[in-house]
């Protein structure tokens, strides 16, 4: 999705004579400003289209900070999708809360393990998937989990062969309500492990 | 999973419940100790072809990924039992030793971590994106829409295409019947003589062996033909000798 | 869309004795799940629907009150149209931005068919396309396909009639989230992965 922005709105950049109140007053607007944004986008919003669209705003990162510290407390909360800032209910009001949800595929025992190799040991080919799992996956196992959308193919390995590498999507994460793949359960770890 | 009935010392089993020979050897080895740092291998391996045994005598189509886990079980069996200086090559029996129970380990963590992942909350379960979208003041962009899967798909599809097309003739390397004819008649307007069928083929049909199997098809049935007519005589000494064309004796 | 309460959690309703303090905070946990239900709602919700699915909550008037409240001077507002209640992003904060709101459009068979022959055999020329798919290209493809952003034109082919050749551009692997047009799998990857 791209914000283009109509009025670079004067009024934002103030002069050297702006009392620190109306500066104050100002960075508030620039987080609301935020605010409408991600709150009417239907997908998360990635930070570069935030700046692209709302290049008036001087320290974005201060803004959506400030954004989320005062979401924080509420059941309403701004997260963080790799690069990408979205408002998400808290898990904990849940049990209130009953949508008709969409039918998603119910992954195979095997795929759910597939997906969890991928997403700990990614950009991971098929041979190493397979090597993890100690069997071959089945015709058709890749096929689901790209068809997800939860996985996504990365860059080729640069070994003989150069093979097809997987990876886990931003998708995976907002699914899962992970910021990053390293908040993965027991990432640290896993790696620390060595595996 | 492993069910087993110890009071008949006879396991029953499902192989369906395991996702490979690492997984079944996994579930042996946590029967074993709860800590899989110490499990002891031989003892592994002893249960794993126990297993197997007793399964193959159950089914006779036992996955060839378990046999070949046996076979490479016993075969560590033997090196972890042999002295260490009959040895020589590569990997010692240790470091083999020690690889397989990393590989255990890593496959069991790995269970572990798929089992939390699907625990954690989930969008459209457990927590909730806005339910709906403001659509006030924008401006609408058509924008084509396609995974990644959809471009694979579509390109699987091509390839699968050309690998399954439809039977089709290479027509230009087939002589027509109306050039074999025409071919016979030219030569027999010439003479009279006894000639090979095949020596009347025209020069250019000569380059492979597709166009003259073609040529001499072609030309034999169009021959065929012509003496059915009456516009020439074939002749062959005994069957399978070449076969001979002149044309008919006029008067 | 439904409310069902799924656990009828006790001790929202407080007892006699509590401190005002307490009732203070619950007061707000009440709000809350108010804001996740109206939130998370494909519609706005209907009072009667919230006092449904909230039958802890003493005075759910009170409790949108104090909601309405905390978002008064926020980018999205919690309206109330008729009996019913929604989150609303302020115009005035939209008219800094125009959104494009992108209304999809599937590609059609054969565009991600030619699509896919492009990204994997280019630079191609529409001949060779034509060649590879066993069909001549219907008019209006190339265009589609080329307002999409996701192909381009490329150098001309040094051949008699030099004809134009066709590419995939950046667009198109970011859009499907590959680095490098390499990175896509080959057919026999792909048959590996049950294709």
């Amino acid at each position: 999705m791209n914000f283009i922005n109509k009025n670079e709105n004067k009024s934002f950049s103030g002069s050297q004579d702006d009392l620190p109140d109306i500066k104050k007053k100002f960075k508030l607007e620039d987080e609301k400003i935020l605010e409408a944004i991600i709150f009417a986008s239907k997908e998360p919003v990635n930070i570069n289209d935030l700046k692209k669209s709302c290049p008036f705003i001087e320290d974005i990162n201060a803004s959506l900070k400030n954004l989320t510290n005062f979401y924080s407390n509420r059941a309403v909360n701004l997260v963080k999708i790799k690069n990408t800032y979205a408002f998400r209910t808290l898990p904990y009001y849940s049990n209130h809360i009953t949508q008709t949800v969409e039918k998603k595929v119910k992954l195979s025992k095997a795929a759910k393990e597939t997906l969890a190799v991928i997403a700990y040991h990614q950009p991971v080919t098929r041979t190493e998937i397979e090597d993890i799992r100690g069997v071959s996956l089945y015709k058709g196992l890749m096929d689901t989990l790209l068809d997800s959308k939860w996985v996504n193919i990365g860059q080729r390995r640069d070994t003989p062969g150069m093979p097809v590498t997987y990876i886990t999507t931003n998708d995976f994460l907002d699914h899962f309500g992970l910021n990053t793949e390293k908040d993965l359960p027991n990432y640290k770890e896993l790696k620390e492990a060595g595996f | 999973m492993l069910q087993h009935n110890i009071k008949q010392d006879k396991f029953i089993v499902d192989l369906k419940g395991f996702d490979g020979p690492l997984e079944l050897l996994l579930s042996l080895a946590q029967k074993q100790k709860v800590d899989l740092k110490e499990i002891s291998i031989t003892e592994l391996v002893d249960q794993y072809l126990f297993f197997i045994k007793n399964v193959s005598k159950l089914k006779l189509e036992l996955a060839a990924e378990y046999l070949m886990m046996a076979s490479f079980l016993t075969y560590l069996k033997s090196r972890i039992l042999l002295p260490k200086d009959c040895l020589e090559d590569e990997l010692s029996a240790s470091e083999m030793e020690k690889n397989l129970a990393f590989k255990l380990k890593r496959l069991s963590e790995i269970k572990n971590c798929t089992d939390e992942l699907f625990l954690k909350p989930k969008l459209g379960i457990d927590f909730f994106k806005r339910g709906f979208y403001e659509n006030s003041d924008k401006q609408i962009v058509k924008k084509l829409d396609a995974s990644l899967i959809d471009i694979l798909r579509a390109f699987a599809k091509i390839n699968s295409k050309k690998i399954f097309s439809p039977l089709r003739f290479i027509r230009e390397s087939i002589f027509k019947i109306d050039d074999a004819l025409k071919s016979i008649l030219g030569f027999i307007n010439r003479g009279k003589k006894w000639t090979l069928l095949h020596e009347i083929i025209p020069k250019d049909w000569r380059g492979s062996k597709v166009k003259v199997r073609s040529a001499i098809a072609t030309t034999f049935a169009a021959s065929l033909e012509l003496a059915k007519s009456g516009d020439c005589l074939l002749e062959q000494s005994s069957p399978f000798k070449s076969l001979k064309i002149k044309s008919k004796e006029r008067g």
